[in-house]
């Protein structure tokens, strides 16, 4: 194991927030802690209102969090704030069905701000992995939606 | 009392909503952009929806999400704080048609004091001074030239729409009148939309002057006297005191009664603020008024102990003012420095960056309205504002030598702020015995900058 | 007034006094033992000395050290702060004739308060009722036995040298009296070197109610109202406000001159507090007299605005009390809670330890005196305080909200501190109506625990 | 492994808050740890008061931070607060002289506190490599007043 080989390794525990990596074989051992600073942080903000009551709109800052792990383009977010609908009225089947394939003008859900029902499309093609909203849910600006996988891949 | 409300801003002024509402008893819902997952109002509130990404106007201007999320939290009211939505009347209008209150006056009123030419004319039927000038909107080159020449210079040249600075232009002469009136029609044709200017005799020296006024819209207004904020930059206030180390008994009661006779006179209703110029000689002129609640305002709360936030609430839901003009009394003298993430060596040029440290003061007669917490990142989307302190005291010395102290104690770590600067200010030979103008800080950097040359 | 002097004494209070002197322009000298090298005195003071190890009889207590520290620092004065060598007569003569003025009473006034017998006698003489008991020191348990008899059962005996409930024992009967006689003499001897106990009547539901004074050594002598400090657990207070919820108007006036009366008696100089037991029906008994600034004088500010360690110095600097008996009025509500490093949850004992996350609370009508930081390692050799909030309203609702609403805000990370018990209390519908007696806490702790059974 | 890879490896640790470093071969072993607790900590207790004056007299936690990398007994501090004498009147030699060897009873200096002259005692054998206070210079408990060697060693 020469310099860049660690080099690589501690851009490795950078970019997914690896804080202690070991590795032993035969007659060799490499030992790597990182420090508390990002963990720090984190705890700060969460600790800050100790005593605030549990915010019942889930904030964004998971979701923003989560993402970083997961390939880009799995989640629809919603564009706006306001009430979902999984079709266009309650004796009406939804727009989509888990296991559906969709493309960019596919909609797949009615949000519902100011009295305006906005039809929101999929604006990109997959398949409908699973819905994430309830019919009639709020939801905040960000919040995903739906899950959707690359087309007619399996799972 | 309102059970559930929305505060459509961010920062100290979300926050300072908030503890209103938690001592009255109100549950408070935040909102907030992309950029403002971490920050404080959307955990000190009961609840907080995202309503955008970063750019205000996506989010925190964008009013169809915010009337959106007032829905969706099922609130019966909304507190826009200041900047943003806090003027817009439209705004305003939206809200009481959704059947959500607007916490602040009503829409004519908003709209009223919005168009400044409008505001001038209501302050003279109501028999304020107003400064020299055109008396309406000047649409010509030559028209401003003659209004010069009957009011002498230096003028201003302002826009009608104007707030913050913008659109305005000084002008000393025939020649650069003619300059300033076309830059200001385009400023301000850029920045609000609408070119009208108007012109005002520049006066010099003065003091700028404002009242804290509140009316309950069942027939009383009263005013929380006089808050003086001289100490400008670029028309941006730094430091703001009360009572104002200017003014005579005998002014402070007139100036007083002059802002209460404009706000009833154009029927207003909640917290406002009416602006004057003062002059070397005490006379006061009516500059326009600001149909909000004020960065400035705990000055006022902290010298005559009376909560305007609180009140804005009561007002809101209905309820009269309890207290009377004679009730409203100053108990010594309050000051308050606008800490902002500037560097003042660099022209104050923002500094945005991640806050490492943090401490603030405490002890006697020390209050601190911030947003800012050890590990906050400042985004750089908004303005640079982190923290105000406000030091009383019983004498005005007593005041200023307790902010020293204040601002000695106070840690802010990791980003650069303009505590150095005010420092500068409140050990200046001037500002301690209040002889000072809006034209100090200019004054005071020239000075600053001999120096190191 | 003074140039410089010295604090002896640590934590929150050294701050409070540092504080003090900045406002004033004196220069403060912080003394520190080895384990306060990181404490916060030390960086807040103009200079500091190390004095000693950690341990207080070695540093805090350690006479010689501090003086020779006031004498190579050259300062005026001392400043004992509370607890430490505060109430150490001892200490303040040495101080005076080393020429260093003690800013506190005189050492006559600290000796004769000392001796809680010769105190009660004190009081009688200027007319203030006492509690039914011995009427001096009681040497045997057959004297004991018989002063029982006659005032009636539950009686205290209470150590002569007492103070902070040591050398305390409450008896039910002729058999218990036997026994707590004693374990006090016992305890007393251990805690003081002195085993001299006397016998009092236990007042059932009765409140702690004490009286600031402010004397100045030129005659004149005024109180600063109030302070009721009924929750208490095992004798130390908890939270403190003023004014009482108890006392009628006429009867704070009684009260209030009663100490004054009591004061003037002993020709008392500085701040001091007259401690009285008041029973169920408002009638008061002279309980002690503390002469030194207390833990809770931050109420007594807060309500009545002045600044009671400024007159300490003021008053010890020579200058006449200012003030006079009609300035001081209530304004509003004020009440204190004090955050201990302790777990309520295992009989409170204490958690020292390092503080990874500090954020005091803001806003109006909010004070937070602390010497607690992000990163501070808690000592464990000295109390376990890590902090005092108190919050003022213009009523007593407003205050308990507000406290209510600030120890949301407050964050203390990596110690288990008693802000969940102050919430606990604070929600309480009993202290809500204002209705407790100094049996509270413990009423209050009988209820959680059958709650957990 | 030379002294260049170690320096980039220190560099990697700083630059990626990397607070432990350790790597074992046959017949080798490198260990680094970064303590940022300790430095943290006077960081945060420095910058809590950035325009608090100096302190003229100098506080002891430097000391006591210096004192822990260097073998014990290498000073003598000051038992007490008070004036450091080095001699026993200002017409008088010092009590010790650089390069002198002092044993526990050889009385170095006097420090007057509360108007009481106290002779200081070496309290170790030992050649007196420096004086660390001026005569007639205010001491605080914990003061290095001088720096003692081993006796009879060279430097």
């Amino acid at each position: 194991m020469n310099i860049k080989e660690i080099k690589e390794i501690v851009t490795l525990m950078n970019e997914n927030e690896i804080t202690e990596f070991i590795i032993e074989r035969e007659g060799f051992k490499l030992s790597i802690k990182k420090g508390p600073q990002f963990e720090r942080a984190a705890v700060i903000t969460q600790a800050i209102a100790p005593a605030a009551p549990a915010i019942p709109i889930p904030a964004s800052a998971g979701q923003t969090g989560e993402a970083k792990s997961e390939p880009e383009g799995t989640f629809i977010v919603s564009p706006m704030v306001g009430t979902f609908y999984s079709s266009p009225s309650p004796d009406l089947p939804s727009f989509v069905q888990v296991g559906q394939e969709v493309d960019e003008e596919t909609v797949v859900c009615i949000i519902e701000a100011m009295k305006v029902m906005n039809e929101i499309k999929a604006e990109r093609k997959g398949k409908i992995l699973g819905v994430l909203a309830e019919n009639g849910e709020a939801v905040e600006f960000g919040k995903k939606i739906f899950k959707i996988g690359d087309p007619s891949a399996a799972k | 009392m309102f059970e559930k409300i929305l505060i459509a801003n961010r920062g100290e002024i979300a926050i300072r909503v908030i503890r209103a509402c938690r001592e009255l008893g109100i549950r408070s819902v935040a909102v907030y952009s992309e950029a403002d997952v971490t920050s404080l109002h959307t955990r000190f509130a009961d609840e907080a929806i995202c309503i955008g990404p970063a750019q205000s106007a996506k989010s925190y201007l964008n009013i169809a999400a915010i009337i959106s999320a007032a829905e969706i939290a099922d609130v019966e009211a909304i507190h826009p704080g200041y900047g943003f939505l806090a003027e817009n009347a439209h705004f305003a209008e939206i809200c009481e048609s959704c059947g959500i209150r607007f916490i602040g006056p009503r829409p004519e009123n908003i709209r009223l004091m919005g168009d400044k030419v409008e505001a001038i004319k209501a302050a003279k039927r109501a028999g304020v001074t107003v400064i020299p000038g055109s008396e309406g909107v000047v649409t010509d080159r030559d028209a401003a030239l003659r209004i010069a020449k009957r009011v002498g210079y230096p003028v201003m040249v302002k826009a009608v729409a104007g707030g913050g600075g913008k659109g305005m232009r000084l002008a000393h002469n025939d020649v650069s009148l003619a300059n300033a009136f076309l830059t200001a029609q385009a400023e301000a044709e850029a920045a609000f939309g609408n070119p009208a200017v108007y012109v005002e005799k520049r006066l010099d020296h003065s003091r700028h002057i404002e009242v804290q006024i509140l009316a309950d819209g069942k027939g009383k207004v009263i005013h929380l006297f006089e808050r003086d904020c001289s100490i400008q930059r670029r028309h941006q206030k730094l430091i703001e005191e009360s009572p104002s180390p200017r003014l005579s008994p005998r002014t402070r009661a007139k100036i007083g009664r002059a802002a209460v006779r404009i706000a009833e006179a154009i029927g207003y209703v909640n917290a406002g603020t009416v602006e004057f110029l003062l002059d070397r000689d005490e006379n006061f002129y009516f500059l326009e008024m600001n149909t909000r609640i004020q960065v400035e305002h705990p000055v006022t709360e902290m010298v005559t102990q009376v909560d305007i936030v609180k009140e804005q609430l009561r007002i809101s839901s209905g309820h009269g003012l309890k207290l009377t003009q004679s009730d409203v009394r100053l108990l010594g003298h309050a000051i308050e420095c606008r800490v902002n993430a500037e560097d003042w060596e660099r022209d104050f040029s923002s500094c945005p960056g991640k806050v490492t440290m943090y401490h603030a003061p405490g002890g006697p007669g020390v209050r601190v309205d911030s947003h800012v917490y050890a590990g906050y990142d400042i985004p750089s989307y908004y303005d640079s504002m982190v923290s105000k302190v406000i030091c009383v005291g019983h004498t005005r010395e007593s005041a200023v030598t307790r902010m020293q102290r204040a601002l000695d104690e106070y840690v802010i770590g990791g980003i650069k702020t303009t505590i150095p600067f005010h420092r500068l200010i409140l050990s200046d030979p001037r500002f301690r015995k209040g002889k000072y103008s809006t034209d100090f800080v200019d004054e005071l950097l020239e000075v600053q900058k001999k120096k190191k040359a």
